[in-house]
């Protein structure tokens, strides 16, 4: 952080990144909280406020850039992967977000979502993931669990979700984390964590919809489940969680055991060390959403699960560019209308 | 020694001619495209007038031998003015008895046909599909043309004995020997090629030496053997002075594209995804890197017009190329474009239609849809190329009206356009106009506010590129205020909004050229409304027709929307219209219903263009009545 | 007791009144929808005609107090024929003060306003943007009308003090004070109302009580006070005698479904994905798996389409919902399906664009991407719906064309009649037609040869189902050969395949009603030409002209591909035609290009319906010209 | 395999599956071997011939639907499995495949390719990798290798490709195998496994295309490397390869870890076994696609990698039916007219 604070080049308040819009979410929203921490964080990233670039999709969610006042675009429904692309491809000077939805993001959105993780611009993606389409006042969403009672599944939903991290990491992401409207703290930290990493940064944002889907996410929150059900991931910590501390994940070969801290037994020195980079080990935290190793349940995996730099395309391009204009140069027009075959009428 | 004394012998009629149309046709592996280009590139060195038609199967390499398979290129080339590539042929190359079979019907009676003959042995025939014993070279089935037999193969085989060279690559350049007997039949030099193949096989001399033989070998054949008795002149045809290049339109696109972004001085940045026939634009351009082209070969059609949204919203020159059904999988973008006011090009090459088609057949039936293929109000300006090398002049225009009016613009071509060439008289860079781009700098409104939505007398708004400071703002799909842009789903706004976009289509009308006949008077009985790749068949027939002293004219369309401002009048100065359209009428629906003028339409949907004496009689036909 | 003595002295005079427009108006939370639903099918139950028209915002819950935030509900009623929910209304219920900005315009003048004090207070009135120190309440503002200002949230929490319910629920039941109110006002029974409220609740009966209690209240609050003095009665309408129910565009497109699916015996399968205003309509159909209704929720717009399509292609009543936006990504789909020719229905409820544009507003400007929005030539039909119940006649029409003609056929609706509702006299299930469908069971063609292509009188091929023994065959998206459906890019097959899709589509006209004028006579001065959502207001305006005696007729049409026969001699039997549109001309420019008629077009775009008024004014500019 | 002969309905031939359409694929190109594979396996499935439905999108290896003497729609470019989607709901009786290619799975049909793994109807799903967009002559496909050069790519790609198996893992595929052209036997056996998978099966065929990718595969299949360079996948069995078999693969924590099985030291006894349910085991041996664990250099894994089977779609909406129409039975025509609040007017 420090270096970058250091660089700030203009002095910008939060303030300076709030726009003249009124903001049009309910009241509750969790969106709200993504908008503050959003805000707040922004001053101190080292950027010049008109290098910022918020592409969104279509969703309650993908309001977001109107509220920013930074370069926005909310685009169309599922397509503001593939537009942001282009705007990095063209100008790799911009910081370049993408604000979408679940359904944005899963459903329409799914090939580009795929295509741009594996292509690596560094662009820092944010899913406002609430687990249901909101702007089209609920029906469930690709991330919606089986059996949800929605406006198109009354007899609840039959389809079995995606699990966003396992999906961005299928595709090669090379950065996946995890957040929380309702912990502002950790999701600054998230967002600076995205912001720095070079390629593109997936950030799943668990948020809150008390209109259609109120308290998805509490058991992460709440005081009395959430030491229960949320892990904390940090780059080389071991994974602890439970009420006072007391439980620990360790590896059993392949297999993620919960133990107990506080009796004997397999114990703290066995435990499992978080490794950003260990993308083995992301796979499975990233499945500690839904897969009941041995029958156990596992809490819920917040913070960043991997992140390993490679390439991104738009440096990749550029090094193609700069190579050929070494190499052939810049062919003057007169030589492209002319071509190699010509002649001449007198 | 020998073969000079045979020479001397050898009495030549050397035949004057001012045109002439040869058709290459054999199976896909016979390399008859690539005959067909070399033969093209030295009539057009040599300076001919010509046009040409390759015309190829959508299958990579179907069965060979199959009719599926046959692979065409049709050159016509001649000592005047050339606009088609001929309706019928003079000569006919069949490789084999397929293209036999598949191109004979359009070789006018008497006219000549060189036959390889071991592509018409009993298997041959088989894969043809002729009746078990018919045997067309001499059942009687070519009486009414010059046929000359060889057995090409052969003779290839022979002239490489000693090359050391596999038999696959022998056999493989028997073409060469084909050219070498066309070169000789007219008279053309063969330096040029031998050069091309030089070039082509640097680094393998043998390879090249091998088909200079068999090249060489064909001339000899024709200038010895007796059976070649004519070679064809054709003199360099009275163009107009200056320097020329053969170029196919898909080739005249990526030139333009460079040429518009070198005027403007914005960087360019083009967003596709592969698509017959429109892949070749793509393919040209990747190689451009050093000029600092940006290509990217989106996912899929959608992300490939959303990439181009983005860059251009950076302040690039933003393009997206496809055919037919990418087209139908943009509308969507197209209208987030329209909405954003954000300079954009879509290229749509069209091809046989609907659904996957024909897709390496040709055809004008987009035109409806780049018009109206979109959900709510979203006009575009639409343009049309005519001929290979006016794709260069269209596509310059229309990214000059993206870039100078905000807007995204369509462009149609076709496959046949897209794949044919022609000789071009390329401009000079410094004759190119200039394409002016305004990047909003500081805020444009009172006091300090800024106003992405503020036209100015051409109802365009400012283009305002991210990373400029202070000039922050949002846009978005959402209907927007008058002037700030904010979203606004106020009812007068909305009426407001819909109304400015439109305008600002419409007043581009002040910016292209009057409507004047091609050809012909601008009054009188009949004119022919054309737009597109139809311009070379309809300016032939209407030139026939007024040789023959009809009172006929040819108007060509540029420009679709808006259509010139006096087309209406012009219109009312015929008796009758035609619109000759490779459609079922679609043209004809817009001047219709925007005029109301009662005209006729000529509708050809078959994959092919249009002959001349197709839209002659059409035209006779109105004349009479 | 002690009330009954007021209401003896109380002396209420009744107002007969042929009928009413009622506006309630107040912030999304303020329950307006629901008010106004119930005193709908109240009025409907009591036998009124009438029309509604709610009109939310498209944010879930704009900012409390807000204009964006706004929600109204239109009612319309009366003891005569209702065609629309009325330009103008004469109560106007405002919760609070930014619902009294918005929908004051529209109030006539005179008019009767009831308004929450509550709504009214300082912060209220700078929500709403009022200058700080106005008072609209007293400053003059309304001083045109008659108010009743009312602390309706005051009362309704005096009512309920001892109900033990949270300040939430209680301020939540004010609506019901409101409705109980003009329960009063208009002598309506409260019997329906309450028994929805205790069915509503069942599982809270402390709510069901307080809201009863609520509604009483203001029931009570009318007859007690001094302040009504008077009541307004509405008989019922002389409508034809039968049984009525009320009915919403979207729930008359599903009825119609399931009766199509029925009377045809075919499985109704939806494939779609949500978008504003259509997604109403896969909700509905989703509650009918009990009906064997298979409803998928596909992950976008084109894999619901695609999915329809492989559902149709198994044999099922397909069907795919959307609104502008997935319209445009369904074009490519589209054209497959015209190229297998098999039966879908593709619904398009039009909304405000182009791009994401005016999502919960009207629009009708999607026209012409529905006839031309395809890349090649691929005619398919379309209709249009003209009222909520009209959605009925329509959807089971276009799902008899699609699959008694095999082809894609296209439906359009639009957010004002999918939302708006009217009474209906529903059929009897046994007088609905059927719709024939005929499966293939064995080889069609000359010795057991199975011929996909081979299409009967009406240019119709047969539907063949996976499954059937015998007769495996492959279709696709390539140019097919006749008949047989074999990939064919043979040139005249294609020409002729061309004209066989498109005659197919033409000879529908012959199984559609002539034209013929709805209100009005067949021949005249000036015929206004409608289409879609416009019909109440046309109907209404022409009514209202022919009884002032001008010579005027109204014609809508439900056809829009192929036009009905006739509708060229009937247009012209008229001095003039005008065509209003939701658009900037989109019939317009089809009428004009066919008929070569010079009809005059009346645009509004602005996201909300026709008034009478404007189309009389613009009839009436007509004639005098 | 037996007692499916055994219900066999129609005695059918290889030859009663070949339609009469000409097949038009170049000379030698893979797809020919493919064609040939499905139609030897199809007599033998017991199902009858007028219940298969081949569904295919656009490219050279979508044309196939043409040469089956089944049910068949060649369709459009990406959008196969949506189409299949709606066969196979409206008709579960169907046995329905769909044939596609690279850049049709992969690159347009993204999205409904992860959906359905995600939805998990029962579908057979070949995915005829060429690593090419072949039909429009030589572009690169997002499973192209990065540097290769193409008509697009003329100074080569500069794009990560997709691994097919882990983007299929990572959208919960319940099967996913790999096969060759040039190794009939195995793709036949693949093609009986896929078949009687209840699920969507994804299979990657790796297909030689000799115009434009010639010998991308031959590594796999030539004598001199194939031992060293292909490891063949058998449930139960460990993980074994190289010439005389001379190589296997343990597991070292999360780590595989390739060991000569001929000198002494770790050994036989610790060999990683095969174990298609194990997800977690799957996602290493599909990583082995490109992932150099401890820089070693891992043979490319054929047969099959996962196969957990659990509730189709069609399964579940069909059970949804059912109980609904127990429960509310179906509601008559005239009720749904009528709908539930009518009056009279006499
Ligand atoms: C092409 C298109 N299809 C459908 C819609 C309708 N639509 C708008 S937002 C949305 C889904 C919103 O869900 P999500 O992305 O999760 O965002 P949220 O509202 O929950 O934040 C849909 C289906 C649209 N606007 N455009
Ligand atoms: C909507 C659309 N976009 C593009 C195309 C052009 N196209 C046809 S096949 C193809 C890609 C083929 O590659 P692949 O799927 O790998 O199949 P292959 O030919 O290699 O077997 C493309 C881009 C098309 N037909 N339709
Ligand atoms: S509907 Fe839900 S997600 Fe949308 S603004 Fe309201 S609370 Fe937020
Ligand atoms: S181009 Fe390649 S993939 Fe296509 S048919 Fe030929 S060999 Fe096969
Ligand atoms: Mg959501
Ligand atoms: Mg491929």
């Amino acid at each position: 952080m420090e270096t970058l604070t250091l660089e700030k080049p203009q002095s910008l308040t939060a303030k300076d990144f709030s726009s003249d819009m009124e903001v049009k979410w309910c009241p509750g929203c969790g969106d709200y909280s993504i908008l503050k921490q959003v805000q707040t964080v922004f001053p101190d990233l080292g950027i010049p406020k008109e290098n910022f670039v918020f592409i969104s999709g279509i969703g309650c969610s993908s309001r977001f850039s109107y509220y920013m006042d930074t370069y926005g675009m909310h685009s169309i429904h599922g397509r503001a992967a593939a537009i942001a692309s282009g705007v990095k491809a063209a100008n790799p000077e911009l910081s370049v977000w993408v604000v979408s939805g679940d359904g944005d993001s899963m459903s329409i959105g799914g090939n580009h979502f795929i295509h741009l993780m594996r292509k690596n611009f560094d662009i820092n993606y944010l899913m406002f993931n609430n687990q249901i389409y909101s702007l089209t006042k609920g029906q469930y969403s690709p991330t919606s669990e089986k059996g949800k009672i929605t406006k198109t599944s009354p007899y609840g939903s039959i389809e079995e979700p995606f699990n966003p991290s396992e999906l961005a990491l299928g595709a090669k992401a090379s950065f996946v984390a995890r957040t929380l409207d309702r912990d502002p703290k950790h999701m600054q930290g998230i967002l600076r964590r995205a912001h720095q990493h070079r390629g593109t940064s997936f950030v799943e944002v668990y948020q809150n919809c008390p209109v259609f889907n109120d308290g998805a996410f509490f058991a992460f929150s709440d005081k009395e489940t959430k030491k229960e059900e949320a892990l904390q991931l940090e780059d080389g910590k071991p994974l602890v969680f439970g009420n006072d501390e007391n439980k620990g994940i360790i590896l059993d070969g392949l297999t993620p055991v919960i133990v107990d801290l506080k009796e004997g037994g397999r114990g703290r020195d066995e435990l499992w060390i978080h490794d950003e980079k260990d993308k083995t080990k992301a796979n499975l935290i990233a499945r500690f959403f839904d897969t009941a190793f041995d029958g156990q349940h596992f809490p819920r995996p917040f913070g960043v699960m991997y992140a390993e730099e490679r390439p991104t395309y738009e440096d990749n391009m550029a090094a193609q560019i700069e190579l050929q204009k070494e190499k052939k140069g810049k062919q003057p027009l007169q030589k492209i209308l002319s071509g190699d075959k010509t002649w001449t009428i007198f | 020694m020998d073969t000079i004394e045979k020479q001397r012998e050898k009495i030549v009629a050397k035949k004057e001619v001012d045109h002439i149309v040869v058709r290459f046709s054999g199976d896909s592996g016979d390399g008859m495209q690539l005959t067909g280009m070399q033969f093209t590139d030295t009539a057009a060195l040599y300076g001919n007038d010509l046009s040409t038609f390759p015309d190829f199967p959508s299958e990579i390499r179907a069965p060979i031998g199959t009719v599926a398979g046959v692979s065409g290129f049709q050159v016509h080339f001649g000592s005047r003015e050339i606009f088609t590539p001929g309706d019928s042929y003079d000569v006919l190359v069949a490789m084999n008895a397929a293209a036999l079979k598949v191109d004979l019907p359009k070789l006018r009676r008497g006219g000549i046909i060189i036959v390889n003959t071991q592509g018409f042995d009993k298997k041959n025939l088989g894969l043809a599909k002729y009746p078990p014993d018919a045997d067309p070279l001499n059942d009687g089935t070519l009486s009414n043309y010059t046929i000359h037999a060889i057995d090409i193969t052969k003779l290839t085989k022979e002239c490489l004995v000693d090359s050391g060279l596999g038999t696959k690559e022998v056999e493989r350049s028997k073409n060469m020997f084909v050219l070498g007997l066309l070169f000789w039949m007219f008279d053309k030099e063969m330096d040029h090629t031998i050069k091309f193949i030089n070039d082509k096989f640097t680094k393998k001399p043998e390879i090249a030496e091998a088909n200079i033989k068999v090249l060489q070998a064909g001339w000899n054949y024709g200038d010895n053997t007796e059976i070649f008795t004519t070679q064809f002149k054709i003199g360099p045809a009275k163009l107009p002075p200056g320097t020329y290049r053969n170029i196919t339109g898909n080739q005249a696109i990526v030139v333009g594209l460079l040429a518009a972004s070198e005027q403007s001085g914005l960087p360019l940045f083009i967003g596709s995804y592969p698509i017959t026939p429109a892949t070749d634009i793509l393919h040209e351009l990747s190689k451009y890197k050093g000029n600092g082209v940006k290509t990217f070969q989106a996912e899929d059609e959608i992300a490939g017009i959303a990439s181009a949204i983005g860059a251009s919203y950076t302040g690039s020159l933003a393009v997206t190329t496809t055919s037919g059904p990418g087209m139908a999988l943009k509308t969507e973008a197209m209208g987030l474009a329209t909405m954003l006011e954000i300079p954009l090009l879509i290229i749509d090459v069209q091809r046989g239609g609907p659904s996957t088609g024909l897709p390496t057949k040709t055809e004008q039936s987009d035109l409806l849809m780049a018009m109206f293929g979109r959900h709510g109000e979203a006009p575009l300006p639409v343009l049309a190329a005519s001929t290979p090398s006016d794709c260069f002049n269209t596509v310059f225009e229309a990214c000059k009206i993206a870039v100078e009016h905000m807007t995204p613009v369509i462009l149609l071509s076709d496959g046949y356009i897209a794949n044919g060439s022609e000789p071009w008289r390329f401009p000079n860079a410094e004759d190119l106009g200039t394409i002016s781009n305004s990047f909003l700098q500081k805020a444009n409104g009172a006091d300090e506010e800024l106003l992405p939505y503020k036209r100015n007398e051409l109802f365009v708004r400012p283009w305002i590129k991210p990373g400029t400071k202070g000039l922050e703002h949002r846009i978005g799909g959402l209907e927007k205020q008058d002037e700030t842009g904010n979203v606004s789903y106020e009812a007068a706004n909305h009426e407001k909004m819909t109304m400015l976009r439109a305008a600002k289509i419409r007043a581009i009308e002040n910016f292209i050229p009057l409507a004047a006949p091609d050809t012909g008077a601008d009054h009188g009985r009949l004119l022919v409304l054309g737009w597109g790749s139809t311009y070379g068949a309809i300016k032939t027939a209407v030139k026939e027709l007024l040789a023959e002293g009809e009172d006929v004219a040819h108007l060509h369309l540029h420009h679709i929307n808006p259509f010139p401002k006096n087309l209406g009048e012009l219109l009312n100065n015929y008796d009758k219209v035609l619109i000759p359209e490779m459609n079922s009428g679609q043209l004809l629906q817009l001047i219709r219903a925007k005029y109301l003028v009662p005209a006729t339409g000529l509708s050809k949907v078959q994959g092919q263009p249009f002959t001349t004496a197709e839209i002659k009689e059409k035209m006779l036909q109105l004349l009479k009545a």
